[in-house]
């Protein structure tokens, strides 16, 4: 390594990002000395959950500036959409043992949480976001966050209404013994879960980066009067966008449903923890909305680990608050133009 | 005639800036804009942009009816407006905010022939392709807006302000490139508040004041009007 | 309503009025609800128990008014400060066996440090990232309410003595009405003073209020610690009111409701979330309680109606009532809305 | 625009308030009945059942008893004391209900139990079980004579049964674990305290050392850090409790996929109708106690229940309220005979004369399907005699969905069995 690489790595250690980064590593090292390595790898799997969730409410809050206050409910409508198709699935899996269906089955059901993610998401614009961009444009960021509140409160009692509030859930998406690394046990579907969440976390960043759309969807982030005039059809991406981010969160929903079964509020703790994830992380890149999804995760287990149970709100907020006060825009957001009540 | 705007009036909300402006540019013509501030400059672009829909009045684009068109289908149409404020993609590269400037152009080798073209006209540009667009200098910035503009090959160039907060060498270093630019053969419209310097570099010119077209004519007639002199040259 | 105008034409009655704060059809207002409780059928006991969470409602959206209204700032965690004034005062009466007249004070001193904080620490921060910072902030204190089982008795809630040592609601009643009309009319005195320009500045732009030599800084903690207190004193009256305190009081969802309410009766108005609360959150109960075998259907009410004003009059109640009701051809109704100074 | 819509609005609004209004005035000879439950919330799967309980019930007797129709009016507790305390008042308020039966949250029972008192409405067979409740009920006997004989006794009474269970085991040489750590968990609620304090001591006394306590909120379904953090203390028993269904499942299920190879005790796990559909293999060899349907009534109880409601009943939530309902039926003809009219008053004092003094009990011969007989004394109230046979659980071990009696010794249809 060059001189000048040494410079530019220390520089880079005494930003917020570096600064934050090197802690957390140091922290989830030490963590895992003191504690075992099950505390490494739960941070791993909870930070892979997280990410899919958080991504998509970054995109909202990026790209549209809507504070989705309703990002849970599309979690819901993922898990939801999945209990659906997947208990037919698991019924015939039953009586079908070595049907193809055993392993594939459950893609199916979380491809359909995806697919139906989706179509809410252009239904809520077409409906909701759509009418509302058109008729106000001053205040946009409160006027938008109170109808998304509006949305999350219709959404839940819809689906208490239709559904009812008891718990649809499902035993696991793969059968089998579970995975052991180092003497901790891995279920499958956690595997798995984490392994989804880490594809299509990669397959939208590279979408976002090198793709004419996501650059597009970029643009429009950046600056909306500039894609207009460049050719970029606002309404397309608009829409696009929302179905992605709807669909982001309803995949997370699908491929957690075993963990967390479907029922009208299921969404608030994802909704919390997203939000922890994109305040920490603050409105920068897709990276830094991992890199917040993998510290909010540490900070989750570490809590669960030397505080006890139901502390998990308690310590994470309190020390994003801290963060807050010393980085206002945080840890990775060097922009937070749009946001700002200009 | 390339653009033909006739009778248009548009505003924000209730509030009317534009009143009957009529206006017309024949393919490859440097037509200037001048006028005081708040006169109505912009507004003229950004409606011909696509950017504020009209109250009434038309604009016809190779003679297409292009009124009310949004700002993305304009630009499809083949106009591109450099606007004041660049609206430029702050976390973009330079080539990648070049890029999103043809945006228009499907085929991929298109879009690097253009590229090309603009990194030989703005040789700096190309030493910075890197660079994020939020990093640059101001005057960087505004050759890197002409130069997005320029990518989608346009028909017409709507240049506005492109002087606006500039040091002077720098804003003659801009000129310059506009005027490469018509060599070339795009036609462009450009509006400025240095009333010399438009007048001196193009063919012919429009006075707005009001929301009006108070006078038009060749450039170098307009430089020479005692009206023109007196209000705007402090002559 | 908004100008205060010593005109000397004024006879007493009118002056009166405007140092109250009223016009004509205020007080009209005013004196039907104290007469309310003696009309069929409101005069049963469960109807006053409705109306009285609608005064309690009532009385929030004004103080949450307070903020969202004038300094643009959304108090996420307004419920939270509430139910800390609620426990607060619960905690007095139970241990040191303080009156909970007293105690009730004491809850909204301690809500009021809490608002302090609130707003030192969101000085920083704006819009929706101050928003979030209270929500949080509200998340951490809910989450305690629910862990210092020792103090709290967590979710299991505090037995609280009632204000008045009766069965009946008739007192709380009263005692509510004449809450919400002393928040209206405190707040109210503050925005006319020069305070309240003070404030509009700020919430309009922070920046040119500060170099109009405004301090935004004073302003700012101010007006969260004066709506803090006063969300303060209302929680004290909701625990000695329902004579059980849980931390649930505190959840997001409530704040939703108070939020939903001074939204809808029209932000920046002061009086519109208190005359909006009434009818409907009464209708709302009506609608819950007739059909209780649809639970969630008042919610999706609820929802649907916050949804379609923020679309298509996001100004709320209060501006459709200044642009359509308010200026009638008829001079004496005229004087009967607007009062004197019209 | 203005005036004339508002005028209709108005209009619409003050017809739906007399509408409202105009319930209160009903016909004579009905009695209402409130029945308190979870109908939404976390544990709505509970209130699911009530229903269902109440409703078969009703029908048997074709909601008549004597010359009165019996109206049942659904109070819905939302699993939160202050709701529920409300939407009580409310039902005896608007809707002038006259008695309740069930409850299932121990922290509703707290809170309501003081509306029962202020209006003087007799309300039978809550189910909160803890000893706050109980706490409450003695330190006034009389107020709270409204709050009738409960449907679950304290934690203590029942839930000592496991360790008493797992110390056997260890005893007879059955189970050797590595030693005798142990760790509590449970929902972070006066249930999930209080059965929690109820293992503590009871595993206290019998020499095991606990590691740590732990309560979370009954929404909580991921308990892997916690579950791993128990593995790698070396936890060989885990014994605690949870009424919502989501999280209990989900514990059970985690536990088996982290690893733990210790015994699990998880208490309420049967009280959910169709809990193996959740948790899968992983309740093999979990401990849990829940009565059982033994007579042929009570397993036809469950078919119909099956074939009208589409789920799978659980004893303890739908079998014990079905019971609790035919009580309070029984109750209310006992009353009807006796006063020859039914109202709050006169069902008031027959749950003080008849029921609380152990005179009226409800038991087999009666038909009931879970237990041998509900009896309440004045010593025992507000719980009921405990005992086997009179109210008892037996304890349980699962294997692949089905549970086996492994306690007491004379119930027992299987040995235990280490993982």
């Amino acid at each position: 390594m060059s001189k000048h690489n040494m410079s530019v790595t220390l520089t880079w250690l005494k930003t917020a990002p570096g600064l934050s980064i090197v802690i957390s590593i140091a922290v989830a090292v030490a963590a895992t000395i003191d504690a075992g390595p099950y505390l490494l790898v739960n941070m791993v799997v909870t930070g892979g959950m997280l990410a899919l969730v958080a991504t998509g409410l970054t995109l909202m809050l990026g790209v549209l500036n809507i504070p989705m206050f309703a990002h849970g409910e599309y979690f819901m409508i993922g898990s939801l959409t999945a209990y659906y198709i997947f208990t037919p699935i698991s019924e015939f899996i039953l009586e079908h043992p070595d049907s193809w269906l055993v392993t594939f089955g459950p893609f199916i059901a979380i491809i359909g949480a995806l697919i139906g993610g989706a179509i809410a998401g252009v239904i809520s614009e077409k409906l909701v976001f759509g009418p509302l961009r058109r008729r106000s444009t001053d205040n946009w960021v409160m006027n938008s966050f109170l109808l998304t509140v509006g949305v999350s409160v219709l959404l839940i009692n819809l689906h208490q209404l239709i559904f009812g509030a008891d718990f649809k859930g499902i035993v696991g998406y793969w059968q089998g013994m579970p995975i052991s690394i180092a003497d901790v046990y891995v279920s499958k579907d956690r595997v798995m879960s984490f392994l989804i969440s880490a594809v299509i976390v990669a397959l939208f960043y590279l979408f976002m980066t090198y793709t004419r759309t996501g650059m597009a969807i970029r643009a429009v982030s950046q600056d909306i009067t500039g894609a207009e005039i460049v050719g970029i059809d606002i309404e397309k991406i608009v829409l696009l966008t929302i179905s992605l981010a709807c669909a982001l969160a309803a995949v997370a929903g699908g491929s957690l449903l075993f963990m967390y079964p479907s029922y009208p509020t299921v969404g608030l703790e994802p909704l919390y923890m997203a939000w922890f994830v994109v305040i920490l992380s603050g409105l920068g890149n897709i990276l830094g909305a991992v890199a917040g999804a993998f510290m909010v995760a540490l900070l989750k287990v570490i809590t669960m680990e030397y505080v006890g149970a139901g502390w998990d709100f308690v310590v994470p907020s309190a020390l994003i608050m801290l963060i807050l006060i010393f980085k206002p825009s945080g840890i990775f957001g060097s922009d937070v133009r749009g946001v700002l009540d200009k | 005639m390339l653009l033909e705007v006739k009778n248009l009036n548009a505003g924000y909300g209730y509030l009317q800036i534009l009143r009957d402006v009529s206006l017309h540019i024949d393919k490859g013509e440097y037509v200037g804009i001048v006028g005081p501030n708040g006169a109505g400059k912009s507004t003229t672009m950004k409606t011909i942009a696509g950017l504020i829909s009209p109250m009434s009045g038309s604009v016809v684009f190779n003679g297409e009816d292009i009124t009310g068109l949004s700002g993305s289908a304009v630009a499809k149409k083949g106009i591109s407006f450099v606007s004041e404020e660049m609206n430029l993609f702050v976390n973009m590269t330079v080539q990648e905010n070049l890029y999103m400037g043809a945006y228009t152009i499907k085929e991929k080798h298109l879009q690097n022939e253009r590229l090309e073209f603009v990194f030989e006209l703005f040789p700096r540009l190309a030493e910075r392709r890197k660079q994020l667009a939020g990093t640059m200098s101001g005057g960087e910035r505004k050759m890197l807006a002409i130069g997005r503009g320029m990518m989608s090959n346009p028909s017409l160039m709507l240049v506005d302000e492109p002087s606006f907060g500039l040091a002077p060498q720098l804003t003659t270093s801009v000129f310059a490139s506009l005027e490469v630019l018509i060599k070339t053969g795009v036609t462009i419209l450009l509006v400025e508040q240095n009333v010399t310097k438009t007048l001196a570099v193009t063919g012919r010119g429009y006075v707005l004041e009001n929301g009006k077209i108070g006078l038009e004519g060749k450039s170098a007639d307009l430089a020479e009007d005692s009206y023109v002199k007196k209000v705007f040259l402090g002559v | 309503m908004d100008t205060t105008t010593n005109d000397l034409n004024m006879n007493l009655f009118d002056r009166v009025l405007d140092k109250l704060c009223l016009t004509p059809i205020g007080l009209a207002g005013l004196i039907l609800l104290l007469i309310l409780p003696f009309i069929p059928p409101f005069n049963q006991e469960y109807m006053l128990r409705w109306l009285i969470y609608c005064g309690f409602i009532a009385a929030m959206s004004v103080g949450f008014d307070f903020t969202a209204g004038f300094i643009n700032i959304v108090n996420f965690g307004y419920m939270a400060v509430a139910g800390t004034g609620g426990y607060t005062s619960a905690l007095l009466v139970l241990n040191a066996g303080l009156s909970p007249w007293i105690a009730m004070l004491a809850g909204g001193v301690s809500s009021a440090i809490l608002g302090l904080v609130i707003g030192m620490i969101s000085l920083r921060l704006r819009g929706i990232f101050a928003a979030c910072l209270s929500w949080f902030f509200g998340l951490a204190v809910m989450g305690l309410a629910i862990k210092m089982v020792w103090l709290t008795r967590g979710p299991l809630g505090l037995r609280v003595p009632r204000l008045f040592e009766t069965e009946s609601n008739f007192p709380f009643y009263f005692l509510i009405v004449i809450l919400v009309y002393l928040t209206y009319l405190i707040c109210k005195w503050v925005v006319r003073s020069k305070m309240g320009l003070a404030f509009q500045a700020i919430g309009q732009n922070m920046d040119a209020a500060r170099t109009s030599g405004i301090d935004p800084v004073f302003y700012r903690v101010f007006n969260f610690t004066m709506s803090c207190a006063i969300a303060g004193v209302l929680g004290g009256f909701y625990a000695h009111f329902y004579g059980i305190l849980t931390p649930d009081m505190m959840h997001t969802s409530k704040t939703v409701e108070v939020l939903a309410v001074a939204y809808i009766g029209g932000r920046g108005s002061l009086w519109g979330g208190a005359v909006i609360a009434f009818p409907f959150i009464f209708l709302m109960e009506i609608v819950r309680s007739t059909l209780s075998h649809l639970p969630g259907l008042n919610l999706v009410i609820y929802a649907l109606v916050l949804i379609l004003v923020m679309i298509y009059y996001p100004g709320g109640f209060s501006y459709f009532y200044d642009t359509h009701i308010r200026q009638p051809k008829n001079r004496a109704l005229r004087y009967f809305l607007n009062g004197r100074d019209a | 625009m203005g005036t004339k819509k508002l005028q209709l609005v108005i209009a619409c609004f003050m017809t739906v308030l007399l509408l409202a209004g105009g319930q209160v005035f009903a016909a004579d000879k009905v009695l209402k009945v409130g029945v308190l439950g979870p109908f939404t919330g976390p544990s709505a799967q509970n209130g699911k059942e009530f229903k269902a309980s109440v409703e078969m019930a009703m029908e048997a007797i074709d909601s008549t008893v004597g010359d009165y129709k019996i109206e049942v009016v659904w109070v819905d507790s939302q699993s939160d004391p202050a709701r529920a305390a409300s939407a009580y008042a409310e039902a005896v308020e608007g809707k002038g209900i006259q008695a309740g039966v069930l409850n299932w949250h121990s922290s509703v029972a707290v809170s309501v139990m003081d509306v029962a008192a202020q209006y003087k409405v007799p309300h039978m067979f809550g189910f909160g079980a803890s000893e706050v409740v109980n706490e409450k009920w003695q330190a006034d006997p009389e107020k709270y004579s409204y709050w009738g004989g409960k449907g679950w006794p304290v934690p203590a009474k029942l839930e000592g049964n496991y360790i008493e269970c797992i110390n056997e085991v260890i005893a007879n040489g059955t189970w050797k674990p590595k030693k005798k750590l142990a760790a509590i968990y449970g929902e972070d609620t006066d249930w999930g305290r209080s059965a929690g304090g109820a293992y503590k001591d009871a595993l206290l006394a019998s020499g095991w050392e606990i590691y740590a306590e732990e309560y979370f909120p009954i929404t909580q379904t991921d308990f892997y850090p916690l579950l791993a953090k128990f593995k790698s203390a070396g936890v060989e028993l885990l014994a605690g409790t949870s009424t919502a269904a989501p999280s209990l499942t989900a514990f059970v299920k985690q536990y088996a996929e982290v690893g733990n190879k210790g015994v699990l005790i998880a208490s309420g796990l049967g009280w959910i109708g169709d809990w193996y559909k959740m948790t899968g293999p992983g309740s093999d060899y979990v401990l849990d106690s829940i009565p059982q349907l033994t007579t042929a009534e009570a397993q036809q109880w469950a078919k119909d229940v099956q074939a009208k409601y589409g789920f799978n009943p659980s004893p303890s939530s739908g079998g014990l309220s079905y019971d609790g309902i035919r009580m309070f039926i029984k109750i209310l003809e006992r009353t009807n005979e006796l006063h020859g009219r039914l109202d709050k008053e006169t069902i008031h004092k027959t749950m003080v004369e008849e029921v609380n003094t152990g005179k009226l009990t409800y038991g087999k011969k009666d038909g009931a399907i879970i237990m041998n007989e509900y009896k309440y004394t004045p010593e025992t109230m507000p719980d009921m005699v405990v005992g086997p046979d009179a109210y008892f659980f037996p304890i349980l071990q699962y294997k692949a969905g089905k549970g086996y009696i492994i306690f007491p010794e004379d119930w027992k249809q299987k040995d235990f069995e280490q993982k």
